[in-house]
């Protein structure tokens, strides 16, 4: 039987495009139906929601699968258990006044670029890309801008050149026709051309020793999770927008629609992670933080496949 | 000079409605093609207004609204008591003061966000991580002004309540705090706003409920009525809790004459 | 005349008769003030010394009036005996013991204002029997009886700021006399009060001496209110480095009436002697001070 | 005798004199107080009438001193014609015309400390000058000279704290006479003096008030300084509802000796005259508070 | 009851190292299994110390400090005197004071985190959106310190003064502001803390230098050593700026005797 039903979950932005999977799951129910009662606390970034699993205060996270990588380093014990969503859905683009200096990554030399914060994911793909074409991290300032209504303004305010960042900003600088793409991970072609496969980024974490002492109640998660992703892969647009709380539209449901269309194809559909996205995000943080030895690092402690495996066969 | 109750009222409300106008007009009219507020960054007044009517009515707030208001209270009480009483410490101790004085002006300068991982850790997600973040602010202030204010103490009075035999004791309840509490409310009235800063800002770090908490849900999905009709709450809220402060400072301070720079 | 006096007590000149208390009693000393310096710290000037090195004795129950020209360092001895200011050399003794800290029992008058002006004139008061452990209703009480004995029964429930410069100054004396300390140290008491009241108030201080043989301190500018209180008068010289240099018994007989005492002859004869050497000390202030100013008189 | 002098002035009693002032000169009055009443809102309490209305006129170069039982309502008169407090009915009229905000024309020594706490003695007398737009240098040297005149040369570099009370107050002396306004007003000025100082500084301010036909009011509690100084003494009864009950004109011959005058036979006689009003006066205040202490003399 | 400075240099390291020391020993002796202060959320101080050197040597640190420098010293600069000025204003008009009151309270409760955004559409991601945020929090204690300053001075000192014939403009400068001053000193004590942390708030929530650029960037790598030498250097840092505001405070204040209550 389920050992902790009451669980604390946490995310660091709830109503993101990125978490979509988490929001359904508590919409439709799937907690309750699990037998769980799940309290999700929003914080203010993904790593703080991972300091709080590491400090005892939530149970489980949402978040990015590179986060069971670097606590590896870190000598925390940390497994995904499922995952949302298989590409990063991380956009680089331009402004649309620099659009014609700036068409490739390769012309992103002495830009500015802005982030949402350095240190995080956008700013680590940038650097990735940077390095994959001959360029050194240097090569680029890095602006960080936040993750709301900032981002746009600096857009807006040509503060910035260019924008390595995460939906629902780029929906919306789409929207506003700020944005030329330059690189688009929510999408198979785009993160194929990237890392040349799947690049795993949200996932559904515990503790090792969470998952060791509470193995129903992960495996409850894990169902709620996986039912989630198949509701998701047959879902319209419409149904999602219905799903979720009305404030998640931007204001205008036609721009959230046209928001979860483009990151469609990056949330998971059977929730697996395999061995080649595995080193694919390792790669991607070994190629960036030269500090992490990729020797040292134990991929298969990173994932847990035997929840979702008993998920499928329910 | 004291101004009529009722005309003081209207002119209170002149000022908000002069403020709205503005605002109004900036989200807009469009001022050479341009608005002054674009309404993606600033919505509209009324939007706001219709917003926050929503909320009460709909009852979602209240929830809310409990929470951030347990932790404003209990982040001022925590926060005042410890800087009156450390305040008051450093100032009867000069050498407890010199030697902390270093590190207590350090204390103050770390930034209460990066603290909050801390806090969390050792008090979890509950009300108690955002009440120490407020702690945190609401201390300083008070402690600051508790310690000038006790050093500022008249001389000849406190000689001659020392002469008069009065323990440290009862220096402290007859001379020290009575002269020190106009400092300390002088604080306090800052302290108020502070205490809600902290509270709100713990909520929008990590938390599952409260009104930083719903001004975060707002503001990641670019609701930026949500996020005024939060701040409009916050910012109404703070006022009742200064309306008590205000009411115990009378209380307390009915011995004042009527502040010489007001006199005519 | 003063030569009389001065040779009564078998001393040769004035000054040198200030140098020690005339012992009246077996009892140790009220207060010994021996050889005591009293120095300044100006910023950005050399030290100040107020009071050079000088001493003053007061028996158990003698009353002292100290005299001298403004500034000569009165409030500053007076601080001294109090304990709120460490002397720079000399030693403060209080019934034979050395002063350390707060001189416990002695009670001050200060002044200036020295009222706590968060309490009602009833509460300044009656703290300072509160401050004893008295029952509040009690000290109240009391507090209530001296506030009438100085005359301001219809102001108990007045702020310090809502009294006039007399009326707190009552205050203060009943707030310092409520406690019955053994010695007064009282820094003109009775400036700021007309002449009628500083007789009854005067009246009122003998009283309470002679019930129960305090030590008195009593700085006045009124020489005639001096002579009529106490049993000794002290001159100090003008400062810096003032000294005592004149110290006069009263040999009126008491119990003295405050009116009647003015027109007896010997008082008279005391007050001219004093005031001569008086004088003579003050226009020493103007000589170096007052080039533009012709000291009348 | 106080009936002589009365009906001298063609009035038949002192209350009724004091209803007016005399007029000397044809030009305006120089202070004008009529039917003025000053009331004191005490929080939780009735309102406390202390002066009644009560009327008192100066005229330009008359020297009028206050004398009253304390807490009668002198410095609360002061304020009134310093607009510092409005009357709650009468007018207040400076040289004819109504006053209305503050007394440009005065100078007000408060019976408080009221110096700068933050300016040297210097600063603190300087400022006075240099407010009316002199320049520093020639305040400073002024402001020099007048330090020395009250016998503070060597003080001018300290701050208030570092003061004695009576130093204190005759740099605040010097601050108010520095300006030469048209009217002083002096609120037991000569307090904490002692009485060879209190002669010079009289003196010194006759001196002044002689040079340019300055009005003059003078709150003291010294009738001997009240009756040696000025041109007329006005008594106030005991509050609450003060009024000014007694006006005598003091016929004494000027310029005048202060030392010396106090021989003069007229002299006691006036003072005799106005000690007799004035005690009666105080015994009121005592008859109705000061049950506990029998009222000596 | 003075130290000696020698001795009391020697008080305040040994403070210091007795944190070191409970710091180092809790990051790493376990106690009953689990330690007192995890090094995942507390590094250790040795690490710390020697990422500080690291950082002073490789010479990174110095654009990020020169920029958090010049961000704190505008913000605590036009925090102060718009304090101090508007203070004074409202103290001596106590209409405008009145009306605006509850404005004054309201904007003072806002959450500084939510305002960024707002702040950044203004003044762009450069220096002054950091400035400004850092103004929001200074100007209110200092603003409240003043009104109440101003408030407090002397009536018997104020009224010589007027009877003197001060204008308002000389009123100002030789009586208000000298009696305001201790309440002003007090205030700033307190709000170069605030300034230094609106600085480092505002680089955190965007920017592209600066120590709250260095934070948050090590936060974003679970690189706590990196975060706590930031914030070692920052407090490190508010020490130097309260320095200055302490000599400049004595400076003025001359005239004050010492403190009564320390007076043994
Ligand atoms: N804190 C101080 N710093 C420097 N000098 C001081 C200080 N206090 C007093 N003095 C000086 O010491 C001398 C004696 O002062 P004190 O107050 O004892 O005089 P006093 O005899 O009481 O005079 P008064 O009759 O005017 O009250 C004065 O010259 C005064 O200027
Ligand atoms: N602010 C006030 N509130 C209430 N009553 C006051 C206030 N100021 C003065 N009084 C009262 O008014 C009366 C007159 O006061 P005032 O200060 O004028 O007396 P005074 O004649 O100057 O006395 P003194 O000689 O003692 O200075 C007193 O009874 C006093 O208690
Ligand atoms: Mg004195
Ligand atoms: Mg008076």
């Amino acid at each position: 039987e389920i050992e902790k039903p009451n669980l604390t979950l946490g995310v660091g932005g709830k109503p993101l495009l990125y978490y979509l999977p988490l929001t359904l799951a508590e919409r439709l129910g799937y907690f309750k139906e699990e037998g769980l009662t799940v309290e999700i606390n929003d914080f203010g970034g993904g790593s703080k929601s991972l300091q709080a699993l590491i400090g005892g205060s939530v149970d489980a996270v949402a978040g990015a699968y590179e986060h069971t990588i670097r606590m590896q380093d870190k000598k925390q014990d940390i497994r995904a258990v499922i995952d949302l969503g298989r590409y990063p859905g991380i956009v680089v683009g331009v402004s649309k006044r620099k659009a014609d200096t700036i068409k490739s990554v390769a012309d992103l030399k002495g830009a500015k670029i802005g982030v949402t914060a350095p240190g995080s994911s956008t700013y680590i793909l940038v650097q990735y890309l940077m390095m994959k074409n001959g360029m050194s991290a240097d090569d680029a300032s890095f602006i960080g801008v936040g993750s709301g209504a900032s981002a746009v303004a600096a857009m807006q305010k040509g503060e910035i050149d260019a924008i390595s960042h995460l939906d629902p900003v780029i929906s919306k600088l789409q929207d506003m026709g700020e944005l030329k793409i330059l690189v688009d991970t929510r999408t198979t072609a785009g993160t194929e051309a990237v890392f040349g496969g799947q690049n795993p980024a949200a996932v559904l974490y515990f503790k090792e020793s969470f998952i060791k002492a509470n193995p129903n109640t992960v495996q409850a998660m894990t169902n709620a999770f996986y039912k989630t992703l198949k509701w998701l892969e047959k879902a319209t647009p419409e149904e999602v927008a219905a799903a979720v709380p009305q404030e998640y539209w931007l204001g205008d449901k036609a721009l959230y629609i046209k928001a979860f269309n483009a990151s469609r194809e990056s949330y998971s559909t059977d929730g697996n992670i395999n061995e080649a996205s595995m080193k694919s995000a390792l790669n991607l943080i070994t190629t960036t933080d030269p500090k992490i030895d990729p020797a040292k690092i134990d991929l298969s402690k990173t994932f847990d496949g035997s929840f979702l495996a008993k998920a499928k066969g329910q | 000079m004291k101004l009529h109750p009722v005309k003081l009222l209207f002119l209170q409300i002149l000022v908000a409605v002069v403020v709205l106008a503005i605002w109004h007009i900036g989200a807009t009219v469009p001022i050479g093609g341009d608005y002054l507020l674009p309404e993606f960054f600033f919505s509209k007044p009324l939007d706001v207004l219709s917003r926050v009517v929503e909320l009460f009515v709909s009852g979602t707030i209240w929830k809310h609204l409990w929470i951030t208001l347990t932790e404003t209270v209990l982040a001022f009480i925590i926060g005042s008591v410890g800087g009156v009483v450390i305040g008051f410490w450093f100032a009867r101790k000069p050498v407890v003061a010199a030697v902390f004085d270093p590190y207590v002006k350090m204390v103050n300068a770390l930034p209460r966000v990066v603290l909050a991982p801390i806090f969390m850790l050792w008090l979890g997600l509950g009300i108690w991580s955002k009440v120490a973040l407020g702690v945190t602010l609401v201390f300083f202030i008070v402690f600051f002004n508790v310690y000038q204010g006790v050093k500022e103490v008249s001389p000849v009075v406190l000689a001659n309540a020392r002469m008069m035999g009065m323990n440290e004791r009862q220096l402290f309840r007859n001379v020290y705090w009575p002269s020190a509490m106009s400092w300390m409310f002088s604080s306090l009235h800052t302290a108020v706003g502070f205490a809600l800063v902290g509270a709100v800002v713990g909520e929008y770090l990590g938390s599952a409920a409260g009104l930083g908490y719903l001004i975060h849900q707002a503001e990641g999905v670019f609701d930026v009525t949500g996020v005024f009709a939060g701040m409009f709450i916050l910012a109404a809220f703070v006022l009742v809790i200064d309306w008590f402060v205000t009411r115990v400072e009378n209380r307390l301070l009915v011995w004042r004459p009527q502040a010489a720079s007001e006199q005519n | 005349m003063a030569g009389q006096l001065i040779d009564a007590a078998g001393k040769p000149t004035p000054a040198e008769t200030a140098q020690a208390g005339r012992p009246i009693s077996d009892g140790p000393l009220a207060v010994a003030l021996d050889d005591i310096a009293i120095s300044f710290a100006v910023k950005g000037r050399p030290v100040f010394n107020a009071v050079a090195p000088t001493s003053l004795h007061v028996n158990e129950g003698e009353f002292v009036a100290i005299v001298g020209p403004t500034g000569c360092g009165k409030s500053t001895l007076l601080n001294a005996t109090a304990g709120l200011l460490a002397p720079a050399g000399g030693t403060v003794s209080i019934f034979g013991e050395p002063l350390v800290g707060l001189n416990a029992r002695a009670g001050y008058l200060f002044q200036q204002d020295a009222l706590m002006p968060w309490k009602t004139a009833l509460d300044n008061v009656a703290i300072a029997l509160e401050i004893g452990g008295m029952r509040r209703g009690e000290a109240v009480a009391q507090a209530q009886d001296w506030l009438k004995r100085v005359g301001l029964a219809r102001f108990t429930e007045r702020y310090p700021h809502e009294l006039s410069g007399g009326q707190r100054k009552r205050v203060a004396l009943a707030q310092m006399l409520i406690r019955q300390p053994k010695i007064l140290l009282m820094d003109e008491p009775f400036g700021p009060l007309d002449a009628q009241t500083r007789q009854i108030m005067g009246t009122l201080l003998l009283r309470l001496w002679a019930q129960d043989r305090k030590a008195v301190l009593f700085v006045t500018h009124d020489l005639e209110e001096a002579i009529a209180l106490s049993d000794r008068v002290v001159i100090m010289s003008a400062g810096p480095e003032a000294r005592i240099i004149g110290d006069y018994p009263i040999d009126l007989a008491r119990p003295r009436d405050a009116a009647e005492i003015r027109l007896d002859p010997r008082f008279h004869a005391l007050h001219r002697m004093i005031w001569n050497q008086l004088k003579a000390e003050v226009a020493k202030t103007y000589g170096d001070d007052m080039d533009g100013v012709e000291a009348t008189s």
